[in-house]
């Protein structure tokens, strides 16, 4: 049975529009599932009192008791494991993984078990288990603190993972993500936390496993996600001036690939371009390039190209800004597409 | 090994015990209990029938039936008892050779044919058995037992008799994985009613313990602030004792316990393993004296608590179940592909809608071929 | 400074010709390397006295001792955890995990210190080890013992990996990976272990981190790796019933991938069909598929196809003959590509 | 906390202590050692250097010459004791806070530095220190340090006086990562000459120790079968005393060892981090009583082992290092873009090539942006 909130989420008519940042769009998102499911809880290193080192559970805890904000020991395999027995149990736990990098110690659970309970048990057993990861580089911080592990659960059958790119799809797809009964790996671009926008919680948002087109152009279309959304926005701000008229998509689900938008895009501009903080090789950036060039193998008019963090691990952060995709990056890219 | 004696059949001083290998009560200061005729007989039928059943798989295999077998030959007691004390709300988490505890639970041996027959992950609902799919990864299921008491305790299913427990079985091997030692820490800081249920069957395929540990370990529990127990794992009723009282403990709030069930492999460690590799037949030979069914049998027989009538009865039963056992699992039919995309998610997936889709109508261009399996 | 052997193997000139499993020319592999070089060492589960559940390492620890082959607890993080500070001491260890679904719990020290403490300290600290894994489905298994990890590590930036495929290579590429300073993860197609070939112990061997040509033909290029490798050669032959000529190249080595040949065959036949056994998002296929497109943009006469495991976690084993690509499947995604 | 109580300013009975709060010599019936007056002034002078250097570093990062910092202090005693009895082949193995003990081994603090502005990931070579690398995934060293300590033993080089050894440092958060137990098991059982040293400074970011477990940390050594101790990490004697004999016990053959070293993180956890969300005041101030420095000074002037000469000199030296470092810092040169590339294998990567070279490619194209930073 789907999930019932994915068509028809549930919507906060009548609460007021606000300007909100997006670690504050997340923050309500977890708060109204928590007031809306007593069944669902928070669970991490620092997500209690401290309210997470991000601050996105600030407040939880005061309000929902340790109960149902857990400050649990210092171990990631723990926390994904015993959320997992939780979920047998029926709750639906929202795990934070403090950084991006410290995912892996609990990565065995998530692929031996959060991925498979679903299939192994032919649905008897159902895992509405999120696991949050503040996601990417550009905050000048330490090793392990900047990385993009999103392919590594694209990859894995039985996951679903998404990543939100602004405020207002923070706030829906935090909502959605727990009301889902699969697994769903939420990435957060933590160097967009702060940014802001203006929060309609009246409106009905879109489902969340789809992508969308956030600025049509006809010259060529740039798909991306998570941190690279800003980034590419403004790359097309800039290529007007040029006259390049760019169409740009925020995939929003990574796996499944909601593709169709892509496709529609490819096969009028017949131009790609990929953006992603990722490492390349063997990546979601490569997945999509590859799917694209099946489906509009007669529309293209250049390779499908990718703009990604290198194949290196990550660098000390002085060498970030060359590290990560930024403006001149994609716009170089587009102008080798279009010199195709 | 580097360190460490072995003495693989001896348990040592602390070891609980109320049936002797040959059949005498002994009487322990701590986890005495009564039984009635009744029940003792009741206990040497599961052992008899979960051991029938058990060598029934291995047959299986054997003749091709079955891709693998994993016995739990010599583990009857250990898994009975600690099955028996359950009460029906109380949840199990198994590793792979937990069949005696699954009979417990009412899941049929035949549920359990089609994991190693390949037709299916675990066929049985966890949730309505209270009875965890196998897990297969070695130690992962101790961190979801620990999440699963949290959540006993958090519905507040905890603190008086009628508060519900849950148990964990995994083997001397696993107690080495780091995923073990978070449930432990888990479950000792959240007071999880989770009883830690180590089967120390002396090998982790061709590995001894020793491999695992310099000291007994059941004292591993002593550094997370929880009491660890070892119980003789081939006596039914000291095993059945000690899990009895434990499950208590944690239903009462005062979980959790460790508990190691010093046992014997007395088979391979599955039907693709060839122990005379690397043990001898000695010590095989030195257990099977202490056999956790021939003593039940003594006993019974020596307090004239059962007559052959009895016996010729049970043998009765696990001859049918056996029989039962074969017919069912010849019969079992092979899986149709579309299986192969069956409820990966609850929420479908387009993904795999999209390879589902393309894939049996590939297999619409073959006549026959695939033609078979059930949907 | 490279590792020495890539470019000049050691060759066992005078040693004589025999027929040989792969699971035994591993074994001659492991043991060449170990005799060779006392730091070699073999750590992992069962794998002395037992030899190993596939006997890969059969009479090792008989030969060198139980300081030289370890019979491990049982913890795949420890396992790769204390070979990485085996290696800081100057040792090369070789790990088995002994089957593919159980390197999880060693995913974490793969991925936080094995791949990156070399350039963490900028090549002060060297990481000569190897992870072997058995991998891939056909043996009738249950669950976790018929995955195909190997594009979560190919998207590893700072490990190698690669995936032999008959026992010729088996032989070398062992020695060749242990030789080597980096970090590789060696992959080994358990269903062909008991598979036989004649080794000369005499030849000079291809370099470990190449891709091979196996097959020459002009109708359309098939590329594969491990246990598929023989799955496309049999259907080359069957093909060329048909008339269709297919250059099929094993490609050895997943990250770095060797894709010179894999363009040049693809710029005479227009058409490339990869195929694998893993699930096909954001995997090794898509990452080719990607390159190639891009390389090869004007050559292509049809869209880079593959044939793969789906994306769903692996079935029960009645039902592998259906998920793992076989040879009406390769010759089907052939057919495709053709009607191009 | 669901259980346990908390006191964190106590270490209960089995705390070792040689040098009291007030400054008062404690004799301990197995831990005692002699020091002398020269002695106690250089591990006055190792404390001081080295809390300067880390308020040097904290206010480098408030001025925006460092992404983060972060601080140990209040965790002098602990990382000086531990290093000051380790000998020249010891080798050690830090998480990211251990300042004081890389001073020991020799690894100027302008060497890490690096690590805290973004321009490397670490500078200094492991190999010839003998001090790894800082290790950020919590608990990942402790089983890196025990396959060195099992190479010490492969070697030969453990067995008698002339034995080495190595030290594993974490924290008390650490403790419930599973790679720690890992750790704890293979050194268990390869009678690895390792030392885990623990520094329990009450606090993981905001979680205080009872979140991890529910009894003393030193305490999980018993479930491994080897000696866990209990030391006052803010008395540097002590610190010394108890590290300097489990280092003997490691290099005779003998390990391993588990000290907690029971101390205080005076600070916040990193610069990022605001203690005062979750921590009361009171706590720091009963702390503050028990500074790990100042008793020492005490006893120095106690003892008349020391004159304001003394204390003047090493103030002047502790200035000029805070000086020099600052110095050092704000010239340090940005890295340039190649070093992206630079050295991610030992045999170069075609992958990595090719990257590079069109990254560079791109970069030429741009006059001035991108011309600074150093290859
Ligand atoms: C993580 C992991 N590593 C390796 C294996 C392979 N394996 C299966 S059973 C086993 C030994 C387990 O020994 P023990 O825990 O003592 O349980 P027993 O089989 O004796 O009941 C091993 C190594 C596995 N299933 N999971
Ligand atoms: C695997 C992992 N998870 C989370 C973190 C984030 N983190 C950094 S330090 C820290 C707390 C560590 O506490 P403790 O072990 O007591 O050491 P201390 O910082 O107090 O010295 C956390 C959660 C990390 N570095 N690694
Ligand atoms: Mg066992
Ligand atoms: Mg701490």
């Amino acid at each position: 049975m789907a999930a019932p909130t994915m068509e028809k989420p549930r919507t906060n008519e009548g609460a007021k529009v606000q300007t909100v940042t997006m670690a504050k769009a997340l923050n309500m998102g977890l708060r109204a599932a928590m007031e809306a499911d007593p069944k669902v809880l928070v669970l991490g290193e620092d997500v209690g009192k401290l309210g997470g080192v991000f601050r996105v559970t600030d407040g939880l805890q005061k309000d929902f008791g340790e109960q149902r904000v857990l400050d649990t020991p210092l171990a990631e395999s723990g926390i994904i494991g015993t959320a997992i027995g939780l979920a047998i149990r029926g709750f639906r736990p929202v795990c934070e993984i403090q950084f991006d990098g410290f995912v892996f110690p609990g990565f065995d659970q998530i692929v031996s078990q959060l991925a498979k309970l679903h299939f192994r048990s032919q649905g008897k057993v159902k895992m509405p288990v999120v696991v949050r990861i503040p996601f990417g580089g550009g905050i000048g911080a330490v090793e392990h603190h900047s990385e993009s592990p999103e392919s590594y659960f694209a990859h894995t059958a039985g996951l679903k993972v998404v990543a939100c790119s602004n405020p207002i799809d923070a706030y829906w797809m935090m909502q959605q993500a727990i009301a889902s009964d699969d697994p769903v790996i939420f990435f957060e671009p933590k160097r967009r936390y702060w940014e802001k926008a203006q929060l309609d919680p009246g409106i009905t948002p879109d489902p969340l496993f789809s992508s969308r087109v956030l600025r049509q152009g006809g010259s060529a279309t740039v798909a991306c996600y998570g941190p690279s959304v800003k980034t590419c926005l403004d790359a097309a701000t800039a290529a007007e001036e040029d006259g390049i008229d760019l169409e740009v998509i925020d995939l929003r689900t990574l796996s499944p690939l909601d593709l169709g938008p892509v496709f529609d895009s490819v096969r009028r501009t017949g131009r790609l371009v990929l953006v992603s903080e990722a490492p390349s090789e063997s990546s979601v950036t490569a997945e999509v390039a590859t799917r694209v060039q099946q489906e509009c193998f007669y529309s293209l008019e250049a390779p499908v190209l990718r703009v990604t963090g290198f194949d290196t691990p990550y660098p000390p952060s002085k060498l970030e800004e060359d590290f990560l995709p930024d403006l001149d990056r994609v716009l170089h890219a587009v102008d080798r597409s279009l010199a195709y | 090994m580097i360190a460490g004696l072995r003495a693989t059949t001896e348990g040592g001083a602390d070891l609980v015990q109320l049936l002797s290998p040959e059949g005498e009560r002994v009487s322990h200061p701590a986890f005495d209990i009564e039984v009635t005729p009744e029940e003792l007989r009741g206990l040497y039928r599961d052992m008899v029938l979960v051991r029938r059943a058990d060598r029934e798989g291995n047959a299986l295999q054997r003749q091709g039936q079955l891709g693998i077998w994993v016995p739990l030959l010599g583990q009857e007691a250990a898994q009975i008892g600690a099955g028996r004390a359950m009460r029906p709300n109380d949840m199990a988490f198994p590793s792979y050779r937990e069949h005696g505890v699954a009979w417990c639970k009412g899941i049929q041996p035949t549920d359990i044919l089609g994991i190693f027959r390949g037709t299916d992950h675990g066929s049985w609902d966890p949730i309505a058995t209270r009875f965890h799919l196998y897990t297969i990864v070695i130690g992962n299921q101790c961190l979801n037992a620990a999440g699963y008491a949290m959540g006993q305790r958090f519905e507040g299913k905890v603190g008086d008799d009628d508060g519900e427990a849950t148990i964990v079985f995994f083997g001397d091997g696993a107690t080495s994985q780091g995923d073990v030692h978070e449930g432990m820490v888990w479950s000792a800081v959240y007071d999880a009613p989770l009883v830690f249920y180590c089967q120390n069957n002396q090998w982790a395929i061709s590995e001894p313990v020793e491999r695992q540990t310099r000291v007994p370990l059941y004292e591993r529990a002593r550094g997370y602030g929880f009491p660890g127990i070892r119980v003789d794992g081939n006596d039914v009723l000291a095993c059945l004792a000690v899990t009895r009282w434990a499950m208590d403990e944690c239903r009462h709030g005062n979980g959790p316990v460790l508990i190691e069930a010093f046992t014997y492999r007395m088979d391979a460690h599955t039907t693709s393993d060839d122990p005379t590799r690397y043990r001898l037949s000695d010590e095989l030979e030195a257990w099977k004296l202490k056999d956790p069914i021939e003593r039940v049998r003594v006993h019974l027989v020596k307090q004239q608590w059962a007559d052959q009538e009895f016996f010729d009865q049970v043998q009765a039963e696990a001859d049918e179940l056996a029989a039962h056992l074969r017919e069912f699992c010849v019969n079992m039919p092979d899986p149709h592909p579309e299986r192969i995309f069956s409820r990966v998610y609850a929420e479908e997936s387009p993904v795999v809608r999209r390879e589902r889709d393309e894939f049996l109508d590939y297999l619409s261009g073959f006549a026959d071929a695939h033609a078979g399996g059930e949907r």
